[in-house]
């Protein structure tokens, strides 16, 4: 089966009405904890655990309540060690198992991406299709809550560079609760980038719809200019769209959801129409996955593009601590000014 | 050797008939012509490279011995094909990792209960544990069979591995050959304390040195190990004193780092030998045994070099075919493009 | 407490003198109070998070009292201000960490001879024995302690550490404050065999299991430990039996995974308690000494609240200039590119 | 003191004459033996060590004859743990050492990930320029020479992206030679990137005179399309554009040689004047430094810029075994093929 991105282009008019009748306000937390719920019901097979995961619930709360309805056997604690969590999963998954494993913070990945990268992503590849991986790895992920060292890293780019990964980002409740459900069904294994500083938000969950689950979403339609991004960048873009409004300027805001595959099409529809383009993320600039957004759009675009495609993302430097966190994130302003200089732009 | 396992009961411990000790025999014979002939095959350009496990026979057969293909699976390094084999392994398909064909190798790692040939350093030793409590958490008799190396002993995850063994009780024999050496690295320098069973203890689970060379030993020591396992008293490791005789790869030259004469004495008696001698002693073969043993190895060998050596490359498309379950429009872009300017040439 | 290591003449084991033993005192009640005081300071506002070390003051103050500043180098996690405090480091700079100032602290790490406060789990272990070894290359008589926990255990880090230093005879004494928990893991579901310190023999060095809420048992483990390792006899493993009484760390709600009662049987006697009934008892202080020391760490932590909360944000350009020694052209645009946008607001 | 990167366009005219008096012909495995050789005998206090690095002088013989001639404590083998080596690294370098440790192939980086990133690229920024971190971090990289699995792999765009690191890979002997003495003086750390499938071609070294080692250098100068290269490729490339020649193309061969930080100017300036790009390297294309390369050129050259600029890249699949390598690394018709798109390109 091959996934589709051509109809991707669902836009940000879930239908209110038929919503409100089937919806309900969840955080993205709740959101999360909900798919858990449901996906270790519907499927005997599937296996929860990682750091703190069992009885305290984890340390956001993702999967509270899960191991006491759900016992020990599939929701469960497992020693401090992340190469241990994920090489456990490829163990798993040959036996049949769908394992859901968490590491506790994005920055607690690194230990175990020997085991991502040489084993998870490859034994599909490496066993000729003998030996699927439908692992979905759970990683909070970016930054943005004032935390200790290590805790607010945006590893995409390196994820997305994997072959034999797939990466995804929600950026709401109602995404957060589809798309998990989505990537714990598929036999491939997915890295699921959770927002944590949106895990409290509230939002509209129709769990009885969840839309097209592939490729990339319009939640704000615009005509003079593409914002792409994802995870908590999404909601600050949408703050800047706002704002833009006021001075006349209409924002498309797409966000990207899949970073592999990427919604290339998406990137062309939105920018063909457009004709100017800023990518926001919170990883550093270089070799961030900015870069393969820009140069898609580039591609695609080349002969209508008014101005080379602008980031806007974290610089390179370490993910600073929280008193400088909101110099670090690309903030209204700094998108603000990278929308000013694409509008500006004149062919010199 | 005495069971190290005062769980594991007399019951199982039958010893060998003579027809097993034959039955080892000619699996070691059959191991030591193929591994032999894969280091000739490299020198002809059949394959690119291999990694010989000459020496290692006793300890490669007899653990793969105690293997039950019904229940358990195995995970094993680049060198385990002496397991392969015993497992009863389709050996064309196994050696066409040596000659590049595809990494990990050709055969069906579930119909075969062997993972494929893995290249990272103790890179499964995780697996087995992950697999194992699976068993545990389907209520499977099922036991994981980790194969890795005195160097791969250094490296975190198996310390990881044996932890996490531990706490969850998962039924996995971790079963290190304990060669000597480590490419150019002596086990003395590589694995401080001296062994890598001794370290069980601090995970309180059995750990057991045993004469790897001395196939029936290894056989009893994994047999028990397994019995072990399956009784679900957790996980057990089983060290096997053995010698790497050979280079560590056909790119090695062991020349630069141990003389012919360390070699000689730390080498010891070669395990097949030990084992002829000992069917000899018990009466339990002849010479027309060996002759037949060692006749029936060479038209092995004869078959599978045949089978290589007709075993063409891959087509490309695999490259793409088999990345995932569900392919995505970027790949199928990329597969398209590639097949396109394949063509173009 | 007997010395653990035969090679450690008694000459160094004279039992401490009132004066130290009012001295661990001091230190013990100034951590103890700058230590609640934090929980509160995040309470009110001061400071966004705070690890609590409540109950590991004998483990922290009674190690780092053992300490050599002119030779030595200690490793901490982000939970060992105890360790800091008896060290001499700055408070203030050492706490800015939590008040979200600069990750890793504001200390000088050299001056203090100690690490920038790691935040990875078993993250310098490493770092510990690759210092060390770099005493014995230079020829000099330094000794790391590497501080972590039983949580940190499991990480596949500190297996190859301990398995470096012992291969090397890196003179690193391994600190672990087994408190009891990681986050909401009890000890008995993360440390297999159940004792760290019994890990060290699969390495061939030493380890100890000390009473880690005894301050004086915890100094002359340590201390004998430093002896073993500067006389070149290798590392060693201290394993400080401690329960953490408060939770992980502010963030944390431990009645999700312990009841209070499981805490008062568990924690046993306040470590701070002992050493007073102790010197009570040897008659090395009176209550006018208790309420001195009392009234000391008060005015201690006031001056470091005062510091703290006096401790504005770094300035940003600081984000770029502590990247590299030598900055790069990418950078400087990029630190320009800041200045200008910063401005423009 | 920051690095140039204005005056690194020196043209492939290494001079001839001047060359022949000073210059030795070395294999790329000599000129780095010979370079560790000095290093060792300048600085006193640095140490090489790693899996193998020792009496056997490393798989690929770098280390030859090394630890016989500086001695035990200066070259050592090491237990088998990239993360204890780099770990061990760090500790090194906070005691004052400059060490020059090796992972044996790139693939074994991997379990190596998390003391690199959070720890070697960190610690000068952590501890606020008072741990420098001195490491020049040796990994023999790329494809090309029908290894086992993860001996072929490229893992640039990882290293790049790691705010800390700087990131450089030689293409003949001559810049091995003085980019590993360049790297091992600087006080921040260094991932070098040897192309192993070079290793044993031969090139004149002038030992005297190692030119500009910071920035981009132009191993060809041309008219018409820049292309783009480093490591292995190099020297493809260099034969793609000989082909090109016959057909009347002029080609442009820039050797990146840094890929962290990348010579932004030397891309401008470079198809500031062919107007026409196309980027080669080994690694799989998506989220490949090919990417930021792409985009670079794009921001400084949009008005100038012919077509859009090429990618010829690794697919996104993993690194495949030896009978497939060919099909797997951009060959010379693939390159050839990406000038074609890139010269026939139409505005539409
Ligand atoms: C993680 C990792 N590091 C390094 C290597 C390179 N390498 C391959 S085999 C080997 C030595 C392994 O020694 P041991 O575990 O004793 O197994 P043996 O080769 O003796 O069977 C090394 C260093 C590797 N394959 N994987
Ligand atoms: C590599 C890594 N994984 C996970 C975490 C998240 N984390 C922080 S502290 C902690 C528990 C540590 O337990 P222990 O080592 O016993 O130290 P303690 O907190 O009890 O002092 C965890 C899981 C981390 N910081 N680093
Ligand atoms: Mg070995
Ligand atoms: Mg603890």
């Amino acid at each position: 089966m091959s996934e589709s991105t051509t109809a991707t282009l669902e836009t940000a008019t879930r239908n209110e009405a038929t919503t409100k009748t089937q919806s309900t306000r969840l955080s993205m937390q709740q959101a999360l904890n909900r798919a858990l719920d449901e996906i270790l019901s519907a499927d005997p097979r599937t296996v929860v655990f990682g750091e703190d995961c069992g009885q305290l619930g984890g340390v956001f709360r993702i999967t509270d309540g899960l191991q006491a309805k759900h016992g020990e056997s599939r929701v469960f604690d497992t020693p401090l060690a992340e190469s241990g969590i994920l090489g456990m999963s490829v163990g798993l998954a040959m036996a049949g198992f769908h394992p859901i494993p968490e590491v506790q913070f994005d920055g607690f990945a690194y230990p175990a991406i020997n085991q991502i990268v040489c084993q998870i992503a490859r034994m599909n590849y490496r066993s000729r299709g003998k030996l699927p991986m439908p692992i979905t790895l759970r990683v909070p992920s970016f930054g943005g809550i004032r935390a200790p060292e290590h805790h607010g890293e945006s590893l995409e780019a390196l994820f997305a560079h994997v072959p034999g990964l797939k990466v995804v980002s929600p950026s709401d409740p109602h995404d957060a609760y589809h798309l998990l459900k989505y990537a714990a069904s598929r036999p491939d294994p997915v890295i699921f980038m959770e927002p944590k500083s949106r895990y409290w938000q509230k939002g509209d969950v129709d769990t009885s719809d969840g839309g097209t689950l592939t490729g990339a979403r319009i939640v704000r339609p615009g005509r003079h200019l593409t914002l792409v991004a994802w995870g908590a960048m999404v909601a600050r873009c949408m703050q800047v769209a706002e704002l833009a409004a006021e001075d006349g300027i209409d924002v498309e805001v797409l966000d990207l959801r899949w970073l592999k595959p990427i919604d290339a099409q998406a990137l062309a529809t939105s920018v063909g129409k457009t004709r100017r383009a800023v990518v926001v993320h919170e990883a550093p600039l270089t070799s961030g996955l900015g870069a393969e957004v820009a140069q898609l759009i580039t591609q695609s675009c080349f002969d209508t593009l008014k101005a080379p495609v602008e980031r806007v993302t974290g610089f390179d430097v370490p993910y600073p601590s929280g008193d400088l966190e909101d110099e670090y994130i690309p903030n209204i302003d700094r998108i603000l000014l990278g929308i000013q200089r694409v509008l500006e732009y004149r062919r010199g | 050797m005495d069971s190290f396992l005062p769980a594991v009961a007399a019951a199982d411990a039958a010893p060998l008939a003579s027809e097993q000790l034959r039955e080892l025999y000619s699996l070691m014979a059959a191991v030591r012509y193929l591994d032999t002939s894969a280091v000739a095959w490299q020198r002809q350009g059949i394959i690119p490279g291999y990694a010989p496990e000459l020496g290692q026979e006793a300890a490669q057969v007899g653990s793969a011995y105690a293997f039950d293909t019904a229940h358990d699976f195995a995970f094993p390094t680049y060198r385990e094909m002496g397991v392969a084999r015993t497992m009863g392994v389709d050996m064309v398909a196994y050696m066409s990792t040596h000659k590049a064909t595809w990494h990990g190798g050709m055969y069906d790692p579930l119909a075969s209960r062997l993972a494929p040939i893995q290249a990272v350093v103790a890179g499964s030793v995780l697996h087995a544990v992950g697999w194992a409590h699976g068993q545990t958490l389907s209520g499977e008799p099922g036991v994981a069979l980790s194969y890795f190396g005195d160097g791969a002993s250094s490296q975190g995850d198996v310390h990881e591995a044996m932890n996490f063994a531990a706490v969850m009780k998962a039924p996995v024999v971790f079963f290190i050959q304990n060669n000597g050496w480590a490419i150019s690295v002596p086990t003395e320098r590589q694995v401080a304390g001296g062994s890598v069973a001794a370290r069980a203890a601090g995970y309180g689970i059995p750990g057991i040195q045993v004469d790897g060379n001395d196939v029936v030993a290894v056989y009893e020591a994994t047999r028990d190990a397994f019995a072990h396992c399956r009784a679900g008293n957790g996980p057990v490791v089983v060290e096997a004193m053995t010698y790497r005789r050979g280079p560590h790869s056909t790119a090695d030259d062991p020349g630069r780092y141990r003389s012919l004469d360390d070699e000689r004495i730390d080498a010891g008696k070669d395990p097949l030998e030990r084992l002829r001698e000992r069917l000899l002693a018990v009466g339990a073969a002849d010479d027309a045994f060996f002759a037949a043993a060692h006749q029936a190895a060479r038209i092995e060998e004869e078959a599978i070099r045949t089978g290589i050596e007709a075993l063409g490359p891959r087509p490309g498309t695999e490259m793409f075919d088999f990345v995932f379950q569900e392919t995505t429009p970027a790949l199928e872009n990329q597969a398209t493009r590639w097949r396109e300017e394949s063509e173009h040439v």
